[in-house]
């Protein structure tokens, strides 16, 4: 679910992007370290093949049909930092040129689907990848999906959207399916890939069980939190908004534009600190 | 002699205003091969999709008798086969038998029966050995086979042939010609390459810029427009 | 397909495709700040921000209705929340939402419309965007187009032998096959880079230098945001 | 007449088993052109990425008097162009000019400069008019040029060609031929093409298998293997 523009609240979107422009500097520095420089054009085709993936039909039932959305894929087989990257790559084109999803949103964006989506793969795939590699995978794959549309979904609600209970589990209903489906596809196009070259598909390293339980959990609470919180109809959600709509749109503006100005410092602090560790 | 293609007045512009085929008429009989000639871009591959309706431009198309429309565009399909230029986006199915089996089953045929048909099909065209094999570790020769056996199973009347010689080494250029030679299917054969149209094709058709500026003899189309190279 | 119309826009010569990116992308940050601010019941508010983008289209010699009909890609997801907003009765607030995704999407094409991909990867560039992401950012676009149209080319070759293709395996061989390919083509790719000297490093190209218009060009953007912001 | 190649006893095994390369034996003298003939999967295309060491097997290499080692590996690099049969994996840069100018950056030209010398390369294969463009609005035969272009601009002293003329239609190829004549690099040019070879080589090695099984003038060895077909 890509979040347009005009859609969240100031607070929501300048926090999301101070949030995820680090985070994504971070990955970018993991993903450059912990692969070598062929990776380079590897994570660009394969951003563009997930592109391109989208575009096959999986039949689901009469008259209705799925498609893949990749992030879990991604994550299997590049690997958390590089897989965020990736579609880091891929939001940045579908908000300037594809028009799906928003500019001033990318923070939001990245954040529930390259961030959370991928550590939710990631952490799925890890928890049960001693039970059975599909049963793993298919969570990954689920899982990914269910977090980013309700991140999206709180995100929504904290901004002010209203939605009545219906709607609301209506929504929910949606995404489970669209998470089974994401789940399923992704086991199939793991699997077809498995047979042309088992090589693609790296093994997850055997790692310790109840960090990543703990990590899930964490997720876990953040994601039914941030649902939760914002769909209780006095809550944060009438908070925010009244406390940003007596506020004048000066302060509102200036709230913004100091927003990004924090987002370049922020950027150009690590940048500086880092060139100065390289030189050290 | 019946006609198997009649098309008149094509016209096809890609989404990005391309205009790709502009004014096209055409014909083909029954048991007749032609061959399409034409500089890089000229429309010859953008010509050849419409022929079994994978894009739909302007102007009426008949095959075998039939106008392509939303209703006949399946019987359409049966009976019009073409082979990709790349036989990798041709073979998706995990073992040449099933992928060969695809189409037949695709027809309504029980499974049986389509494995059987595919069986005598790759036999056919000398691929016996390789029922189990997974197509994407096959040569480019073989791989070549197996699509247009893919092809074959569904029994079109019409073939249509995109470059089928690309990458294939001398050799293997000659057994695929004289596989070719050995069907009764008339045939469109997309190519620039001047031998392989004269030894499959009697009728040549030479495109420009979407348009078909030349038709007649094959080596009187190649001798007109220079096309053929030493 | 979208992107090569884009493509196209972008390769323009009117005055605006001469500006500095980053004046550009600068001012597209403004105007969406100042407009996602902007009170939902201020509706000349959105007239004078319509009005502004097609006085910046006209001098960008962008087609209006191209662009226009480009941007309402983002209209049936809004039209669903601004529906329900609607039906929750804050009816200024639903249309607020469409509006704001509406001249969100038409600001961004105006940037990428006059701004080549090479223009605008510099400019996160120079504003230190990770050089990482800038080159995944490249190599996704440089190799869309080619991998989109082999999976045209596969959905075709099975169309063309199952009229009524069906089949969740079929789907996955599809990617499956895909996949490798693209995986062929990227060592491909990195054996050609090798060939022509990589080391591990992409030489940056000198960034052009910020021109006087170029601060003018965002000085007025800025000043036309800010005073339709501020007088209606 | 100095040896630019000599290689002795070159093997390679792929990582999944294949025996690619067996024991192969091969020189090239400066200026000289050869052909590398040989079937579909006979190792031709193998062979070639060893020239600059983008596969490391066992045996000796000698470029330009330098055995390939880590440490001359990108002085080869430098005087070894390869030009690979897929013009799309070769050009990966955003616009013409800049895919052009980065094999010169990275031999630590200046920006200038190697724009510079980009542009004179540019010129000479007859693509001036498309500094600006981004790769993938080109035709096949526009693309192949700047793919030389972009291995011309590295100065090489051997010019490796793997498939030069798929997909170009005649006129095109002409023009091809015509411009790989003048250059006065020695040339290593797999093909399947008699014809092209004919025109642009004297001698010709014939692989078999990972071996070579032939070697000599290049129309003796087209007709000893039976190299044409018609
Ligand atoms: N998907 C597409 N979108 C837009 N334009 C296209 C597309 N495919 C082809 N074209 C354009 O349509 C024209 C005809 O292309 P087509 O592929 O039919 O040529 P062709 O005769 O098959 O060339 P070749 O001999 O190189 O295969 C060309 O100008 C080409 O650039
Ligand atoms: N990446 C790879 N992994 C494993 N085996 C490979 C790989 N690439 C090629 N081979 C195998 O190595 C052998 C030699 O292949 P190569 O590509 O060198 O042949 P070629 O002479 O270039 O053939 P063609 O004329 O079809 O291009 C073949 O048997 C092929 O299947
Ligand atoms: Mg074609
Ligand atoms: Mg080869």
């Amino acid at each position: 679910m890509h979040i347009p523009d005009g859609f969240l609240s100031t607070p929501v979107w300048a926090t999301l992007d101070v949030v995820s422009a680090p985070a994504v500097a971070w990955v970018a520095r993991r993903a450059q370290r912990d692969t070598q420089d062929n990776r380079i054009p590897l994570l660009g085709v394969m951003g563009a093949f997930v592109f391109a993936a989208q575009m096959v039909n999986f039949p689901v039932g009469p008259g209705t049909s799925g498609h893949l959305v990749g992030g879990a894929l991604l994550t299997v087989v590049l690997g958390p930092a590089a897989a965020s990257l990736v579609l880091t790559a891929i939001l940045v084109l579908q908000a300037l040129i594809f028009q799906d999803g928003g500019v001033l949103a990318l923070g939001a964006n990245v954040f529930n689907m390259a961030l959370a989506g991928v550590a939710a793969a990631y952490l799925a795939n890890r928890l049960w990848a001693h039970a059975s590699r599909s049963v793993a995978i298919f969570a990954a794959g689920a899982l990914s999906v269910m977090t980013s549309a309700c991140l999206a979904l709180g995100q929504l609600l904290i901004s002010g959207v209203p939605m009545t209970g219906g709607v609301l589990w209506a929504s929910l209903g949606l995404f489970l399916i669209s998470a089974i489906m994401e789940g399923a596809i992704t086991v199939a196009a793991v699997r077809a890939i498995e047979r042309l070259n088992p090589a693609w598909i790296t093994p997850q390293p055997a790692t310790s069980r109840a960090v990543a339980a703990i990590a899930m959990a964490a997720l876990v609470l953040v994601v039914v939190g941030t649902l939760i919180a914002s769909a209780a109809p006095d809550g944060i959600q009438r908070l925010t908004m009244q406390g940003v709509d007596s506020v004048g749109w000066r302060a509102r503006t200036m709230a913004g534009l100091v927003g990004i100005a924090m987002i370049f410092a922020l950027c150009y602090l690590g940048g500086k600190l880092k060139s100065r560790r390289r030189s050290a | 002699m019946s006609r198997v293609i009649q098309i008149a007045g094509l016209r096809y512009r890609y989404p990005d205003g391309t205009q790709a085929l502009d004014g096209i008429d055409f014909h083909l009989n029954s048991g007749e091969s032609v061959a399409l000639f034409g500089a890089n871009g000229s429309g010859k591959t953008t010509f050849v999709l419409h022929l079994n309706g994978l894009l739909r431009g302007e102007g009426s198309i008949e095959i075998c008798g039939m106008r392509l429309a939303d209703g006949t565009l399946e019987q359409i399909r049966s009976k019009v086969g073409v082979v990709f230029q790349d036989s990798d986006e041709q073979l998706f199915m995990p073992t040449v038998l099933e992928d060969v089996a695809f189409g037949p089953l695709n027809l309504g045929l029980s499974p049986d029966d389509a494995l059987t048909r595919a069986r005598t099909v790759l036999k056919r065209v000398g691929m016996a050995h390789a029922f189990e094999r997974a197509p994407y570790h096959l040569s480019a020769g073989e791989k070549k086979r197996v699509a247009i056996a893919g092809v074959l199973a569904m029994d079109p009347e019409i073939l249509v042939l995109d470059e089928p010689t690309t990458f294939l080494d001398p050799p293997t250029r000659r057994d695929l010609l004289s596989l070719l030679r050995s069907l009764p299917q008339a045939k469109v054969v997309v190519t620039h390459d001047a031998n392989l149209a004269r030894a499959l094709t009697s009728r040549a058709v030479f495109f420009d810029q979407g348009r078909i500026t030349g038709q007649g003899d094959v080596i009187e189309i190649i001798q007109r427009f220079h096309w053929e190279y030493s | 397909m979208h992107h090569l119309v884009i493509d196209r826009w972008s390769r323009g010569s009117s005055s605006l495709h001469q500006r500095d990116p980053r004046a550009k992308l600068a001012a597209l940050l403004v105007f969406l700040v100042v407009l996602s601010t902007t009170r939902p019941g201020a509706q000349w508010a959105f007239v004078a921000y319509a009005v502004l983008l097609i006085l910046t289209a006209n001098l960008a010699r962008l087609p209006i209705l191209g662009l226009a009909s480009r941007a309402a890609l983002v209209l049936p997801f809004s039209a669903t929340f601004a529906l329900l907003t609607w039906w929750s009765g804050d009816s200024l607030r639903a249309l607020a939402l469409a509006e704001k995704s509406f001249l969100s999407g038409t600001a961004a094409l105006l940037l990428v419309g006059t701004t080549p991909l090479t223009g605008w990867t510099a400019a996160l560039e120079s504003w230190r965007v990770p050089r990482m992401l800038i080159l995944v950012i490249q190599f996704v676009y440089r190799y869309l187009f080619v991998i989109a149209e082999q999976v045209q080319r596969m959905r075709w070759a099975a169309l063309c032998r199952g009229p009524k293709q069906r089949g969740f395996r079929l789907a996955a061989g599809l990617v499956g096959v895909l996949f490798a390919r693209s995986w062929q083509r990227a060592d491909g790719i990195y054996h050609a880079m090798l060939a022509r000297g990589f080391r591990g490093r992409f030489v940056p190209a000198p960034p052009a230098p910020f021109r006087s218009s170029d601060a003018l060009f965002l000085s007025t953007c800025l000043a036309g945001c800010l005073a339709i912001r501020m007088l209606l």
